[in-house]
């Protein structure tokens, strides 16, 4: 058994590809494990964030600096009164909430945390995350539908409007990513995740730089239509307290509500990874072909393991800085052993073996964390579009730069 | 257990066809009659990707070609649809009995 | 990749396609027939990634599932639906129509039983699997006629529902 | 929940939808809980598609009766009610109810308290301008001017708490003067709050004033001409917004008004972002109006010499006031007891809310969200 875990280790393929069924199910599990974990921690963050951005302190009760408050939340949804209005369609309402989980979830099974760390490499991989995260439309349709309400009605028609006007343009601003991948020897470009960050490898350029400023152009409609994409401010509408209370979710509450938050979050984390693959490098460490050498590998490797003793050191201040009160006790205790955790983490990660299967997943995970402090900052500084103004920029202004950008990419593909 | 063949998935497609075909001849509300005609596509589409696997790709591009032509049909039939109903306030296709109104 | 319990997964997905079919036909609710047809879409999805035809179920799902059935959708959901629930759901020709599809079934079963011989037993030549780049080669080499028209099919299309749907235009 | 549609008495509705689609035609019902309607107004749309058609609005979910209140009540007894009706600028309400009175029993508050009435009523402007301004960025969307206004409304209110004890409802003044005098540091309170506010409304403004949404989800919404404006009655920012400098601290002065020196700030259009700058201009006034009152506050008496027992002569009066919403009057009629006969106020949101179907007919359902905020309604106001 140890063998057989071991010789995993070692190989470098996925475990989709190596047809290993076992390994795949442990990665899935994985998976969907970290994927919940984050959109909790991600919960968290964007309370805190949020709440210093505008002058206030956020969650500060459940345990030390609120750091408990996602679980306390979770216990308070699942414990609600699951309400099912009378005149809803029972069943449409009770799916619903389940398209959007599972086409949010399902997303992650291509994407490449590294080179190995995927469950499986299809060869179609961007056209099917873009496939399957376009399902949870319907998802959005349906609820507004089965709640037999105007509020929600309204919000899922205006929702699955805007989700289809995105995907236009992102669909184009993907394109011309993948156009990327083919200048190569061979000419022959490819849809695969892996293959696309390997192309990036080959051609020691991330494709946000590549063809400068082309490539960012087509990186910043993607980055823009993504947002509109996951329902997140500035183009809230569907949800858009003010005006329509709570849009296609007004009717729902406990378990089903938290599913649909759950699912919104996870694509936001999934549109995140797609746009790290396509532009970002992936997995690729910063300057792969500049600073190269076994001293740079080293000093790259100690990456993660420095990040976590900096979170470590953070959290160890936070608890020098804890009133010395009796009542606050526990609470600094339990930050004190927060921290601690954190920085066993950041000592196992400085072992070697660790150290090097892990540092893709760091970049990776760290390049998705830059998006996710992007849609807090873009929530917390912009006021709402209106619904006619976000169709127009998604067809008037998007789309052409997208397409612009797709045929001088193409032509500057033949041209150099 | 018998090893799946290309007759199974012809099969599938032959019957998936009938399916659509019994939709379309017996169902009265045209949006379910537009959606057998989807039906019938798939069951063609499965037949053409089936057939790929022994004749080469040209049942895939083919089925790509359907799949367009699918959804041409379908914008075309459903704004047909909402044209009938604004007029005739019905969505029965039984009852489009006039050429002109 | 080598696959995985063939047998299984194609009894499951047929059988998923089937029943979606016979529900599509049979609800009496729009929207419950467009949630079984889209079930029915992503099962025959998998069947094509069995047939190795991945670009194909890519589209099938971005194009089918996500964009022409929310299309449906929409429409079920604009025109008044609840009257048309109480009312007779097959027409008065069923009859006929459900011996003419009976028909054509029992031909289907004729060719399959009788002209079994002109199907290759077994799935006899291995298409590698990695086969979207010749779909690509060919849709913009061979096909490239067909798809400028496919192309101009949909603009028509586009053109043709806006004048149909719109009341001013 | 009641037929909306038999409130509906002139959006002609005409006969019922027989079909969803052949009239697009969909009754709304937003409130009277709804998040954005700023507190409990009931608007009901008749909407096409996310086009409005027509507004009723239904109002009186807070009605309390006040002016009713009042022929109950001894004139000085009624003088904490009013701060209950623009619980946002109660000063500025006791300040009018007081001056009435006053005019009614012909007495004049020495300068002191006028000068003192100025400060406290300029602060409570730029007070209410910005609970104005955070709660209607919110409804567009904007979520952080929200906090930032509340965060220096709070220097205004800690003024008010150390000058009279209470922070919003306030009953600052009284009939012929004020009770309290300034306590000890006001002027240093005031005059570090106003080196300290100004760059802060310089935040608000680099939040919005040129954030591309904010202009595009403002500019041309919500439009309404000076004519429709004097029609309705509409008065304040809204009016002024849509071209007319009228100001009746200016026009009609009150308090020590004259004295000063201050510009009234108008817009050309009429729209949303017009409201929205001359809101702002308004605060950077108010600030300019305290400035000199602070510096040029005379000392004497705070109290005229007003009778223990009130019983003005028969008679009727109207006194009115620019609130930071707009003209607030009150129009009292005495009997010659102590206790007024009727008692009418004319309060700026209830007049200025009807201004609400011709600024949003033809535009869609989030304009009204923006025009309900740049109206600056108090329900407590609108119902009394």
């Amino acid at each position: 058994m140890l063998d057989y875990i071991t010789s995993y280790l070692g190989m470098n393929t996925t475990p989709g590809q190596a047809g290993n069924v076992l390994w795949a199910l442990i990665y899935i599990l994985i998976v969907f494990a970290g994927v919940s974990v984050a959109v909790m921690a991600m919960n968290w963050l964007e309370r805190k964030a949020l709440a210093h951005f505008q002058i206030r302190l956020g969650p500060m009760r459940v345990g030390p600096h609120g750091l408990l408050q996602p679980i306390a939340d979770a216990v308070k949804l699942l414990t609600k009164e699951d309400i099912i209005p009378d005149e809803a369609d029972r069943l449409v309402f009770w799916i619903a909430p389940l398209i959007i989980l599972c086409a949010s979830f399902t997303v992650y099974i291509v994407i490449p945390f590294g080179p190995t760390h995927a469950v499986t490499d299809l060869n179609i991989g961007i056209l099917f995350m873009l496939g399957v995260s376009s399902l949870s439309v319907l998802g959005v349709v349906m609820a507004g539908w089965a709640s037999n309400s105007h509020y929600p009605l309204i919000g899922s028609l205006r929702s699955s409007a805007q989700m289809i006007s995105y995907e236009v343009a992102m669909g184009m601003a993907v394109v011309s990513a993948i156009l990327m991948t083919s200048l190569n020897k061979s000419g022959t470009g490819t849809l695969s995740m892996i293959g696309i960050v390997e192309a990036q490898q080959q051609q020691q350029i991330w494709f946000l730089f590549k063809f400068f400023p082309l490539g960012f152009i087509a990186f910043a409609v993607f980055a823009i239509a993504m947002v509109a994409e996951t329902n997140r401010a500035p183009f809230d509408l569907p949800e858009a307290e003010s005006e329509l209370t709570a849009g296609f979710h007004t009717e729902y509450s406990g378990l089903r509500w938290s599913l649909f938050m759950l699912g919104e979050y996870a694509a936001m984390i999934a549109v995140s990874s797609i746009a790290v693959t396509l532009w970002l490098g992936g997995w690729l460490r910063p300057f792969p072909n500049t600073l190269t050498g076994p001293a740079w590998d080293l000093v790259f490797s100690l990456f993660p393991g420095f990040t976590f003793l900096g979170l470590a050191l953070i959290a160890f201040i936070g608890v020098i800085r804890m009133p010395k009160h009796p009542y606050f006790r526990i609470q600094t205790m339990g930050l004190a052993g927060f921290a601690a955790v954190l920085g066993l983490i950041g000592l196992i990660l400085f072992i070697p073996p660790v150290r090097d299967r892990i540092q893709d997943i760091f970049w990776f995970t760290a390049k998705v964390g830059v998006f996710m402090y992007l849609y807090i900052w873009y929530r917390a500084t912009f006021p709402r579009y209106r619904f006619d103004q976000l169709m127009k920029v998604g067809w008037k202004v998007l789309l052409p730069i997208a397409i612009g950008v797709l045929i001088l990419t193409a032509i500057l593909g033949v041209v150099l | 257990m018998v090893p799946v063949t290309t007759l199974h998935y012809l099969v599938t497609a032959a019957a998936l066809f009938v399916l659509g075909v019994i939709g379309v001849l017996t169902r009265r509300n045209v949006v379910i009659v537009l959606m057998s005609i989807e039906l019938i596509l798939n069951a063609v589409n499965l037949n053409l990707v089936a057939f790929s696997r022994i004749w080469g790709l040209h049942g895939q591009v083919f089925s790509i070609f359907v799949i367009t032509d699918a959804a041409a049909e379908a914008a075309v039939g459903l704004g047909i649809l909402i044209a009938f109903f604004r007029n005739k306030e019905t969505v029965n296709v039984d009852e489009v009995d006039l050429l002109k109104w | 990749m080598q696959p995985v319990a063939t047998t299984f997964f194609f009894y499951f997905l047929s059988g998923l396609t089937l029943l979606s079919g016979v529900l599509v036909i049979t609800r009496k609710n729009p929207v419950h027939s467009a949630l079984a047809l889209i079930l029915g879409l992503l099962a025959q999805a998998g069947l094509y990634l069995m047939l190795y035809a991945p670009f194909v179920a890519g589209v099938q799902i971005i194009l089918y599932a996500g964009g022409i059935m929310v299309l449906f959708l929409f429409v079920i959901m604009l025109v008044n639906i609840e009257r048309s629930q109480k009312e007779e759901q097959f027409n008065k020709q069923w009859l006929i129509g459900m011996l003419s599809a009976g028909a054509l079934g029992a031909l289907f079963v004729l060719v399959y039983t009788k002209g079994s011989g002109l199907f290759p037993a077994s799935m006899a030549v291995p298409v590698e699997s990695n086969n979207t780049q010749q779909v690509g080669v060919m849709l913009y080499g061979q096909y490239m006629f067909a798809f400028e028209i496919a192309s101009l099919l949909l603009l028509v299309a586009i053109i043709g529902a806006v004048v149909m749907a719109k009341r001013r235009i | 929940m009641t037929d909306p549609t038999t409130y509906l008495s002139h959006l002609e509705l005409g006969e019922p939808d027989k079909t969803f689609l052949d009239s697009n035609e969909l009754i709304i019902n937003m409130g009277p809980q709804h998040p954005a309607t700023h507190g409990v107004l009931r608007v009901i749309l008749k909407l096409d598609g996310e086009k409005v058609l027509g507004t009723e609005c239904v109002i009186g979910y807070l009605h309390r009766g006040v002016e009713k209140i009042a022929e109950n009540r001894t004139y000085t007894m009624f003088n904490p009610y009013v701060d209950r009706m623009d619980y946002v600028a109660a000063v500025s309400n006791g300040l009018g109810y007081c001056e009435a009175v006053e005019k009614l029993l012909n007495i004049e508050a020495p300068p002191r308290a006028k000068y003192i009435r100025v400060i406290l009523t300029e602060l409570n402007r730029v007070a209410s301008h910005q609970l104005w301004l955070g709660t209607h960025a919110l409804d567009i969307g904007a979520m952080t001017p929200l906090f930032y206004t509340f965060r220096d409304r709070e220097e205004i209110l800690k003024i008010f708490e150390k000058y009279c004890g209470a922070r919003l409802t306030t009953h600052a003044f009284r009939i012929g003067g004020c009770q309290y005098e300034t306590y000890e540091g006001f002027e240093r309170d005031v005059i570090k709050f106003l080196d300290f506010v100004p760059p802060r409304i310089d935040e608000y403004e680099e939040l919005l004033t040129t954030n591309r949404i904010w202009v595009e989800r403002t500019r041309n919404v919500g439009k309404i001409s000076a004519d429709d404006c004097k029609a309705l009655g509409v008065t304040g920012p809204v009016l002024r917004a849509s071209g007319v400098k009228w100001d009746i601290r200016k026009a009609l002065p009150y308090a020590a008004y004259p004295e000063f020196d201050f510009e009234i700030p108008i817009g050309a259009n009429g729209d949303t972002y017009d409201r929205y700058m001359v809101r702002m201009q308004e605060m950077r006034q108010s600030l300019r109006i305290v400035r000199q009152a602070v510096e040029r506050i005379p000392e004497g008496p705070i109290m005229a010499k007003v009778p223990k027992v009130m019983k003005p002569p028969v008679g009727e009066i109207y006194h009115s006031i620019e609130a930071p919403k707009g003209e607030l009057g009150y129009f009292i009629v005495s009997d010659g007891s102590t206790q007024p006969y009727r008692v009418r106020v004319r309060p700026p949101s209830f007049v200025n809310l009807q201004a609400l179907d011709i600024m949003v007919r033809g535009q869609l359902v989030a304009d009204v969200i923006a025009v309900i905020g740049t109206l600056d309604i108090v329900l407590g106001e609108v119902d009394r």
